[in-house]
């Protein structure tokens, strides 16, 4: 595990801010320093108003999307959900992002692990793009499974075909790819999956499923949590998740900088 | 005047009573951790002092979550004194800080007062390595049904003063601007032995899921903090102040160097960085420099001739 | 469940004790000064209730300006209770009321008992026109140095009770949120024989002008209103429901339909709105709007289904 | 007078946000309501911040600088001071505004009064702008004369010389048009402005200056002053000045309700 130890605050160049659907954007910024030294599952910490601003008060948190070496830039891809967003989404071309990072602790790539499944629901498949890309690039067989309400993130799938060529896409409303639910898919054919690792990223719904499905399994799964951050760095304890401990015991571990991956059979949802 | 004076750098020493800090820019409990990750950032020595997070005598796992929620231009914490225990501090992290050379202020609490006391017979063992300790105590008090310690003077002073009878460094008490009676407080604070007073911890506030009909905060109530309090802190150093009973260290919203100039000319001898540690994680030296920048351009060459002046001007 | 009751208007009336108003959308006293200018942005008779600004006896020209500063998520203020006086209201402004059909809540404060009384003996004569009076207890008592009426709860039940001898209409007493004890204040203001609770007042703030090194409000400090408040206010609205002492008005920082309806979850029946007049003049339609849209959505038929709902999920 | 009974809420196009100068930007806003309804002097009370912001609270006040009755679009010219005016600046053509207005009384015209000398200072030149454009209507004799402290309003001269034949330009360095104070030069040519009715904007000190300068020379003077506001309607009572009232006396008035236009005579300056 690398430990987020090379944050720093920077400036980026907005090379380009484009929107993918109604309400989802992907931002790409220029950051020689992200993409020399950011890795998988780590995530930048964003300032949302202009200098002199203080609504919203606290940054925003986004996984990395993508990384571009060669041109030293690195994206993410992000959903209007509120007042932060909104703000994103109307900077132009040429303005500055502030962000600190790269944040939290990259992904944990066990040795003798071959077989990926990377199951995205909504916004969540973001993270699991660069990681996607990072176990390809390491010849890792990788099948990538996400699910949506609806067509929203119908381009998307334009970014998915050059990460990875195994993938199943389904929606709720059928409207794009298949009709279901990702993890109804993999609980009836659960077998096919025993010598996969499993990493996954989406709503608290979704992750729940999929806990129950690999209960008892003895399969390996990785969960890149979300919660509320005022600080990002893990100074304040706030962004806690319940995490088992022992017997019957918990603890509380902190997203931005014990995760954001955790074990997700360790994970209590309350 | 000669280019000369008006540049030489502007003396920024400061002391609360037995205090000595090289400049005023003190970052607030709980907002910085021990210190460590920001040194990450800029050279944290530079600052006149990190006040570690509140430490209790073991490892507490604190308030289960959803533990903060953002609010207009401030923010709601339910953390519960979350920490891992005084013999952390001690064994991990002090040694670190010593080879950083920064100046610590050690912030501690406790269930009760038996709690504080343990906490301050491990404390003596390390006390050349700190400055001072802050003792929070805006904390509920176990032994009263919760309330908090600071909201009862005549037992603040009597626990100011066994503590001291264990621990001969200087001591600094931490109010909550909940209370009315935070004058009398700290006129008892200073009786029981106190050095100077911390002011403001966070204000009491809430808020509520209309989806679910549930508080946002696993606590229910929460703290509030960020520059929405600015002016009520303020507010309350300056009524502090206007007393004259001890040496202030005034916190609650800074954002800018004004806010910290404000604090100053209010009364306050120091200033306390603390939610806005989490925005711009290098705001402890840029609001030192802000100060320095500011008593340079209006040529005032120590902080003595700015603490307390509105009381000059009122 | 058929279209057609989804759809039905909900019940928005509501009581608070004697009073009977057809929603809980009221504004705040002294935002609103007695409401005509705003009939001029929408029909103010629409609104649950219009709270005037706060008469005193007579005429009084308030503090020397400034009176205003803006602050992150709020803004201080410092007028002073400047007002026209209790004759210029029941001789001009009640008649123009009258003819718009408006539910008016008559703001009163006095500087002593005395004036208390005399207005009360005044509004006698005109108690058939308003719905209620509202006593605001937050101004400062010269009889005892200037403190806070409501920070004397024993105070507050007898002069609630020599004006209710005078004045037999509803009465409602306005508390400040910088007291610790107005929970036992709205208790002896029921005992007084007060209707209902309006919370909170201002809270208490200053502002510093760092190039002069004086107060940024002629008054030195003020009243600290708007969103920044929102956490604070709702956290004491919340605490004085829970003991169930008297329906409230809850007020502080609503800026959203959703901030009206937060407070109404947190056990307030009616909802003021103060500052936001200011932003949006419009504000209490939209407000109202919000409400009655949210319950439609929810499929609530009436309101006493959501207030204090948090105590169920607590 | 006549009192702002026509206020409304309104929503109007950005038709132009144009750079006069280092922070001086003028703004045509498409609004055939204010076009028809307001008048010289009256202001317009503007939303600083994208709605769902709440940083900066308040609105912020502008005098009402043209009228285009033709196209329907008025104007302001702003200074940027601080976060609103900032935002204002970085708004773009085709973006809404939100305002209230017209707001405060219009200039009150004394029957009979044929020469007015109008003096602005700074930022303070804007609303006499559309004075001056409203009394040379009315065929008076308008003389305009402004005080700068340096060369930014050097573009604005373009604007001035449609409305007025007759002016003076003063810059503290003499940087743009003549060196040094306009109130200096009215005091020492006081004799040439007896049969004037003096209309003034500007700074404290300008006005101070000149009401010393026309201390019992039975000179009519006007005065447009400026105070913070909350409402700008005239029920938050925030916004007042102090005004002579009888022998010794005093009374606060509302900037925004009373005024903004006051006797220059009665106003306190303490
Ligand atoms: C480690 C991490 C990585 C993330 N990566 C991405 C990403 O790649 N793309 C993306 O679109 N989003 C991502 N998110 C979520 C993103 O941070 C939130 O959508 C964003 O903070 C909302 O801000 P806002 O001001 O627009 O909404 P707000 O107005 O603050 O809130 C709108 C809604 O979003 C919720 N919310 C607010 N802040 C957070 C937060 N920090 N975490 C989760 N929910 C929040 C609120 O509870 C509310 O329901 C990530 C979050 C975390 C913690
Ligand atoms: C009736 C009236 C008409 C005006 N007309 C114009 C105009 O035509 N063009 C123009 O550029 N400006 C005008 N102003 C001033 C303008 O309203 C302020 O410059 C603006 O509000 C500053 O907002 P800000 O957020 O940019 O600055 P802030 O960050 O709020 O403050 C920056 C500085 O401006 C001062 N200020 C803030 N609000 C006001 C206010 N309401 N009035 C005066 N000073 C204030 C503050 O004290 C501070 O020193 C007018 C003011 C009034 C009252
Ligand atoms: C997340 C968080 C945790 C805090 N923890 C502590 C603490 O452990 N001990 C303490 O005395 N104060 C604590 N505080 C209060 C701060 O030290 C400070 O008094 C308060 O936040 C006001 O300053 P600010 O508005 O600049 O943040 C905490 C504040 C925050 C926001
Ligand atoms: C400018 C101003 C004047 C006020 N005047 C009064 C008053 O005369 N009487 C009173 O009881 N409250 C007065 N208040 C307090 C409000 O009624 C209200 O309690 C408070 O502002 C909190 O609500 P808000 O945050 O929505 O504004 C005033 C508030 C403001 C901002
Ligand atoms: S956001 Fe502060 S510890 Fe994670
Ligand atoms: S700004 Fe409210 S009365 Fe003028």
């Amino acid at each position: 595990m690398v430990l987020g130890n090379l944050m720093k605050i920077l400036n980026g160049e907005i090379l380009l801010n484009k929107k993918y659907g109604e309400n989802l954007y992907k931002m790409e910024i220029f950051s020689p320093y992200i993409c020399k030294n950011a890795l998988p599952g780590q995530f930048v910490n964003i300032k949302c108003c202009y200098e002199g601003m203080l609504d919203p008060l606290l940054r925003r948190p986004f996984g990395i999307y993508e990384i571009d070496k060669r041109f030293n830039v690195f994206t993410i891809l992000y959903l209007i959900k509120g007042k932060g967003t909104l703000f994103l989404s109307k900077l132009k071309k040429g303005e500055i992002l502030n962000f600190i990072g790269p944040l939290g602790n990259a992904i944990k790539i066990v040795t003798g692990a071959e077989n990926y499944l990377l199951v995205g629901g909504g916004i969540g498949v973001a993270p699991l793009c660069l990681i996607a890309r990072y176990l390809t690039d390491l010849q890792k067989n990788v099948y990538f499974m996400a699910g949506f309400k609806d067509e929203l993130f119908f381009s998307w799938e334009n970014d998915l075909i050059k990460i990875v060529r195994n993938y199943r896409i389904f929606t709720e409303n059928g409207s794009f790819g298949e009709k279901g639910l990702p993890t109804n898919f993999i609980r009836e054919h659960i077998d096919q999956y025993k010598k996969f690792n499993f990493i996954c990223c989406g709503p608290r719904e979704m992750l729940k499923a999929l806990q129950d499905i690999l209960q008892g399994k003895n399969i390996a799964a990785i969960a890149l949590m979300e919660e509320m951050m005022a600080c990002g760095i893990g100074v304040c304890m706030g962004c806690v998740i319940k995490i088992k401990e022992g017997n019957n015991a918990f603890t509380y571990k902190r997203v931005c900088s014990d995760g954001p991956a955790f074990n997700l059979m360790e994970v209590i949802f309350d | 005047m000669t280019e000369n004076i008006s540049e030489s750098a502007p003396d920024l020493s400061i002391n609360l009573g037995r205090i000595k800090l090289k400049n005023p820019v003190i970052t607030c409990s709980g907002t910085f951790a021990s210190g460590i990750e920001y040194n990450q950032f800029y050279n944290i020595s530079n600052l006149g002092a990190v006040t570690t997070k509140s430490f209790s005598l073991n490892k507490r796992l604190g308030n289960s979550p959803p533990r903060l929620c953002e609010t207009a231009g401030g923010m709601l914490n339910a953390i519960g004194l979350a920490n891992e225990g005084i013999y952390y501090f001690i064994n991990e992290q002090l040694p670190v800080l010593k080879n950083l050379q920064v100046s610590i202020i050690l912030s501690i609490f406790g269930e009760d007062n038996n709690e504080f006391l343990r906490i301050a017979k491990e404390v003596n063992s390390i006390k050349d390595d700190i400055v001072a300790v802050e003792m929070n105590l805006s904390c509920p008090n176990v032994d009263k049904g919760g309330i908090a310690f600071c909201s009862m003077p005549d037992h603040v002073e009597s626990l100011i003063n066994s503590v001291r009878e264990i621990l001969d460094i200087p001591l600094i008490a931490k109010l909550s601007p909940n209370n009315d009676n935070f004058i009398e407080t700290a006129a008892k604070a200073r009786n029981g032995g106190a050095e100077a007073i911390s002011l403001v911890n966070t204000v009491i506030g809430t808020a509520i899921d209309i989806d679910n009909f549930k508080p946002k905060l696993g606590n229910i109530f929460g703290g509030l903090s960020g520059p929405a309090i600015k002016p009520i802190a303020l507010a309350k150093v300056m009524q502090l102040a206007r007393e004259n009973i001890l040496p202030i260290i005034g916190m609650g919203g800074i954002f800018y160097w004004q806010d910290a100039v404000e604090f100053m000319i209010a009364g306050a001898s120091a200033v306390g960085i603390g939610t806005l540690n989490f925005v711009e994680v290098d705001a402890g030296e840029k609001i030192l420099e802000g100060i320095s920048n500011y008593l340079l351009e209006k040529n005032i060459n120590n902080l003595g001739e700015i603490i307390g002046k509105v009381f000059k001007k009122w």
